[in-house]
């Protein structure tokens, strides 16, 4: 019964949402609004239990176990912002972590991209398939059409590489992309109809 | 850019509510015959077959599977991307909780955690296991992907697992963990097509596109294979009208 | 674990009716295995953890190889995880179904043994003598049968049972006894089972290649910085930054832009650049500009570059730039954005005095916009503009390269009016105007990053290092 | 007691800030990038503090921008924004998740934005993205569209290419297949053209790698030249 309600649950709210986007009601408008709404409070409710699960999960391993001082770095760095951002909102201080600590590691994590996105390269590029070769040389020639200088140097290279975005790179993201909206819209459904009931965390 | 002539411009709106309108129909259509039983033959996809094998060998050398759930938020359209990253937990869940190896998962989206959580605590139940866990094998690891990049290989040093699944909505963080730990088989599949790009490059099984969003059929649901005969009816449909429209584009009957 | 004798469903140890089926298992017994002493499913053939046939005498626990010419055919065996998902058949009973469920169960516990699937009992058993039949479970389970013991029992008793009584083995079982004794004894199809289980694992790259790729990629990302500008920058910006840039110089002083920063810090090097030179651009023509971010990072970004630069910061205390804050929810953010920005925003002057949006300058609805420009690192993010946002926006998307190829149908199709790569972007516009925008050298960094890949894929392929992908 | 903290942040010179930050930020990217040398427990370290920092600021910006002016319109006019109590309600319900017996409180709270989603992933694929592209697919071939000519000629071999390119793509991911039972000729011609399909699917690929490749090496540089730009400067600004 419990399980009935809450599928029911879901698939009106997901109708009047959907109704709501596509008929030009206002009465349903205002309910999709309202809908979209709750939907973001939740969200923001979810975060705090994503809070909750952190301190919980690192307190844990603080107290025991190898990365005791990663989980204390943690823990001390997540209550310090989370005091700054509550306390002092927009203010020079959260301006401070964001631009000295926030920033720089993410941007480090992601430099470091570069390096490991190289060993994949070393793994991919490997001829032992048509594929790899495709992927080779589509890579190759693309990298070199991107570099400014080459259409400096040899202007038409500059229409090649539109036509290359254009045409061959154009056609294989859109039948991706084609696929991606078909299969999603397939996904939305199942969960519209109840046959898929994800929040129950059954099928 | 080439000049191309878009007939199609404007108001979209009335369109798209006639091609869901013909896609609900069609998947009800066939929900409902495929829950008769019947089933079709399949494009065989790698990575749903391995993952059956997958559990098998976690089962029998005792390891434990590690799941990156990625980022993508039920809230949003990244509902379809979480709801194949979830089928993909429960699946894995279910056949390998009796072998007291939890699955351990990592997300970046704070509302995929509950989500998450209860997948994985159905799946033990439906193993068998009468005090399920509550899902405190799943960490959320902030917001930014690139942090659960960190969070997931430490939990990979700690625990060595067998294999990382990282299906749903995940990018370049993925790179991280496969060049990080070479020794783990790496499940990887994204819906986009940037990520789905580095992913192809990154994992050892990639699945991509529109295949991510199909694994229920393949897996553990015989009721999608009802959906997945609806999306390749609508597939025909939809390729016969662009021949018909290119063909009536160029003899100039239309546009 | 229970194995259901119904439905050969795994259950938890105490669990007391079948997950799968729901038959009661009071009454499920274990065989132990006179060899090791592990508890088996009642009509195991084999143990399943040494292998020993459990209907044979005890005598013959340890099976000797079978004489060469008593080995009979070497059976074919069944490749054993090629369980197709796709089952080319369409059975429309419940009755086969639930066979082939049956048995594709017991292959999967056959993998999880990690062995060849030995001969399926069911199949390969023949009605057997009373004293033998376990398989017909009819009835009181246990009548007949001297070698296996009730639940309670064989839990508590010590994991090494009694040897069982002499007991006759009938044809049918020295059968499966030769065969599995051949079987044991044959190496090459186990092994080749077993590869098929267990996928080999990619090599990890040697750790001098990775230092030499690290140490390749490292110099070539020096090139930026240190470069004097060896190579040529185009002359005349591409087609796509030409048209951002009549785009924006054709906006008069009264027209008003959105601006969503939809990247984060990671790829702050790429757009910052040009949503930089942008902004100032759009500052000098007094056009007001409304910032905003659905990522929490992305307006800490936005923040940092209206007070590191001084046209900006003056535009910000001028009131022609205004940050409207943080539009939470992705897609939903976009959605009530489009309905209304005053609703995107009411929450914000709710509460906080000091650092409230103040909205009597922006339009209330989104076409109040004379253009929207959207900043963004992740295709979804775009995607979710473009898909979210009616098809009227016409937004100008200013992305990264990863991004770029992925949304080259967007700008096709019309929803996006331009969309300019980052990077490439930066270089051209530096290379066309005398903009402060430090993005010498950069064209020779790309240069040397292409030489680099070149290198790795000559390398991958010349040097004996073989660290490929499972396949 | 708040605003003293302030005060106190606010009275400590821009520049020292600036200069402490520099060397902060310069560290940290050193630790983060001392994974290249193999060494990984300071790169964790760094990526510790990185998901505890990310995490509290996004909770502090979704508490100041989503929770906290909802509750102050739900204390002040709880009868105009009952709605309101609902919703915090169902967000208490979802912290149950995790709390034993209480687990399955939070399905209604996950049924609800699941069923937002749904409906707005529904919409965008449909709306943004399916219709748009296919209306965009149906061109012209012929070259009089185009103006004529050899130009004209061009443009619509490069349309009817882009045309091919895209159905065959698209085929690729077509799932029921021909088999012994049911050997429909179109489906075993859907799916040769669906190999073909991969085949151009790879191309694009291999466009978006490059791109990444870019993308990353870009990042990548922007450290380095904030390693010996900013960084430099402020070591060459020390005065000893």
């Amino acid at each position: 019964m419990r399980r009935i309600m809450v599928a029911a649950f879901a698939v009106i709210a997901g109708l009047l949402v959907c109704l709501g986007l596509l008929l030009p009601s206002p009465w349903l408008g205002r309910v999709a609004d309202l809908l979209l709404e709750g939907a973001l409070i939740l969200a923001a409710f979810a975060l705090l239990l994503g809070l909750l699960n952190v301190l919980r999960s690192h307190a844990q391993k603080a107290v025991k176990g190898p990365r005791r001082g990663q989980s204390i770095v943690l823990i001390v760095a997540l209550l310090l912002t989370l005091a700054i951002g509550l306390l002092f909102p927009q203010s020079a201080a959260q301006a401070w972590v964001f631009d000295y600590v926030y920033s720089p590691i993410q941007a480090s994590l992601g430099a470091l991209l570069a390096f490991v996105a190289l060993q994949a390269a070393f793994r991919a590029f490997r001829l032992r398939t048509v594929d790899a070769a495709i992927l080779l040389v589509s890579s190759l020639i693309m990298l070199f059409l991107q570099i400014p200088a080459t259409a400096a140097l040899w202007p038409r290279l500059g229409a090649v590489r539109d036509w290359m975005l254009a045409v061959p790179v154009a056609a294989g993201i859109r039948g991706l992309l084609l696929g991606i909206a078909l299969g999603t819209m397939a996904t939305a459904l199942r969960v519209l109809f109840a046959v898929d009931r994800p929040y129950t965390g059954e099928e | 850019m080439t000049p191309l002539v878009p007939l199609l411009s404007g108001n979209t709106e009335p369109i798209a509510l006639i091609v869901i309108l013909i896609l609900g129909a069609l998947v009800a259509l066939f929900t409902l015959r495929a829950r008769g039983g019947g089933r079709m033959a399949l494009r065989p996809l790698r990575v749903y077959q391995r993952l059956s094998e997958l559990c098998s060998q976690a089962t029998e050398s005792a390891a434990t599977v590690f799941a990156t759930l990625g980022s993508s938020a039920p809230e949003g359209s990244g509902m379809a991307s979480a709801q194949a990253a979830l089928m993909l937990l429960r699946f894995v869940g279910r056949n390998i909780a009796h072998t007291g190896r939890p699955v351990r998962a990592t997300t970046c989206d704070a509302a995929l955690l509950p989500a998450a959580q209860g997948t994985l605590t159905q799946a033990e139940r439906s193993d068998g296991l009468r005090h399920p866990r509550t899902g405190s094998q799943i960490s959320f690891a902030g917001p930014e992907p690139l942090g659960m990049a960190v969070e997931a290989e430490c939990a990979m040093a700690d625990d060595a697992p067998l294999a990382n699944l990282m299906v749903g909505d995940v990018g370049a963080e993925a790179l991280l963990l496969t060049e990080m730990h070479p020794g783990v088989i790496h499940y990887a599949g994204s819906d986009d097509p940037a990520d789905g790009a580095l992913l192809q490059i990154a994992g050892d099984e990639t699945v991509i596109g529109e295949d991510v969003l199909s694994g229920g059929a393949y897996l553990d649901r015989p009721m999608h294979m009802g959906s997945l005969v609806a999306q390749d009816t609508l597939r025909v449909v939809l390729m016969v009208a662009i021949l018909v429209g290119v063909v009536a584009a160029s003899i100039g009957l239309w546009g | 674990m229970i194995v259901c004798p119904n439905c050969q469903h795994q259950n938890h140890v105490q669990a007391s009716h079948c997950a799968q089926c729901g038959q009661s298992l009071s009454d499920a017994v274990y065989r132990v295995c006179p060899s090791c002493g592990a508890l088996n499913p009642i009509d195991g053939q084999f143990c399943q953890r040494c292998l020993t046939d459990l209907t044979a005498p005890a005598a013959q626990a340890q099976p000797a190889p079978a004489p060469p010419d008593m080995a009979p055919e070497p059976t074919p065996i069944e490749s054993a995880p090629a369980e197709p998902a796709a089952q080319p058949a369409k059975p429309n009973t419940k009755k086969r179904e639930a066979k082939r469920k049956k048995r594709r169960d017991r292959k999967e516990r056959a993998a999880q043994r990690d062995i060849a699937p030995l001969p399926d009992p069911a199949e390969g058993r023949q009605p057997q003598s009373p004293e033998n039949g376990l398989a017909e479970l009819g009835g009181d389970p246990l009548a007949g049968v001297s070698d296996v013991l009730p639940l309670e029992t064989a839990v508590a008793l010590p994991h090494r049972g009694s040897p069982p009584a002499e007991l006759r083995s009938g044809h049918d079982e020295q059968e499966d006894a030769r065969l599995f004794s051949s079987l044991a004894s044959e190496p090459a199809p186990l092994t080749a089972a077993a590869q098929q289980v267990l996928p080999p694992v990619r090599a990890e790259l040697p750790r001098w290649l990775k230092l030499v790729l690290a140490l390749m990629l490292l110099l070539a990302a020096c090139i930026p910085t240190l470069s004097p500008g060896w190579l040529p920058t185009p002359t005349t910006p591409s087609a796509g930054t030409n048209a951002m840039l009549s785009a924006l110089s054709s906006l008069g002083s009264d027209a008003q832009v959105l601006v969503a920063y939809e990247y984060g810090p990671d790829h702050a090097a790429e757009l910052d650049p040009v949503a930089q030179r942008v902004l100032e651009q759009l500052a000098d023509q007094g056009v007001r500009i409304h910032l905003l971010s659905t990522e929490p990072s992305g307006l800490g970004l936005a923040e940092r570059m209206l007070h590191g630069s001084d046209s900006l910061q003056g535009g910000l205390d001028r009131g022609q730039i205004q940050v409207l804050g943080l539009l939470p929810g992705r897609e939903i953010g976009v959605r009530t954005l489009m309905r209304s920005v005053e609703s995107a925003f009411r929450m914000q002057t709710v509460t906080s005095e000091t650092h409230a949006a103040d909205l009597t300058h922006t339009p209330t609805r989104i076409s109040g916009f004379d253009h929207v420009i959207l900043l963004g690192d992740d295709s979804r993010a775009m995607r979710a503009w473009i898909e979210q946002a009616p098809p009227t926006l016409h937004p100008l998307a200013i992305v990264t390269a990863q991004v770029y190829p992925a949304l080259v149908p967007y700008e096709a199709s019309g929803q996006l009016v331009t969309l300019v790569q980052g990077p490439t972007a930066a270089i051209e516009l530096q290379a066309s105007t005398s903009s402060r925008i430090t993005a010498t050298g950069a064209t020779d960094g790309l240069a040397a990053l292409f030489l680099v890949v070149l290198c790795v894929a000559i390398l991958a392929n010349v040097l004996p290092v073989k660290p490929g992908k499972t396949r | 007691m708040l605003e003293g903290i302030q005060n106190l942040f606010a009275a400590i010179p821009a520049t020292y800030l600036h200069a402490a930050g520099t060397w902060l930020a310069a560290i940290l990217t050193l630790l983060v990038l001392s994974y290249i040398v193999g060494y990984m427990p300071l790169y964790r370290l760094a990526g510790h503090l990185f998901i505890g920092v990310s995490a509290g600021y996004a909770a502090g910006l979704a508490w100041h921008t989503v929770l906290w002016p909802r509750l102050v319109l739900l204390i002040s006019g709880p009868a105009q924004h009952w709605i309101y109590a609902v919703f915090f309600a169902l967000g208490l319900l979802l912290l149950t998740r995790g709390i034993g017996p209480l687990s399955g409180l939070a399905d209604l709270p996950m049924a609800l934005l699941f069923g937002v989603g749904a409906a707005l992933a529904l919409v965008g694929a449909a709306m943004g993205t399916l219709v748009p592209q296919v209306g965009v697919t149906i061109a012209s071939l012929s070259p009089a569209s185009y103006g004529g000519g050899a130009a004209g000629w061009a443009l619509a071999i490069d349309a009817a290419l882009l045309l091919v390119g895209t159905l065959l793509v698209f085929a690729s991911f077509h799932h029921t297949q021909a088999s012994e039972e049911r050997p429909a000729p179109g489906l075993r011609l859907l799916s040769r053209a669906g190999i073909v399909g991969r085949k151009v699917l790879y191309v694009a690929i291999g466009a978006l790698f490059s791109g990444a490749l870019i993308s990353f090496y870009t990042v990548l540089a922007g450290r380095i030249q904030f390693l010996i730009s900013d960084w430099g400067a402020a070591i060459a600004g020390m005065r000893f």
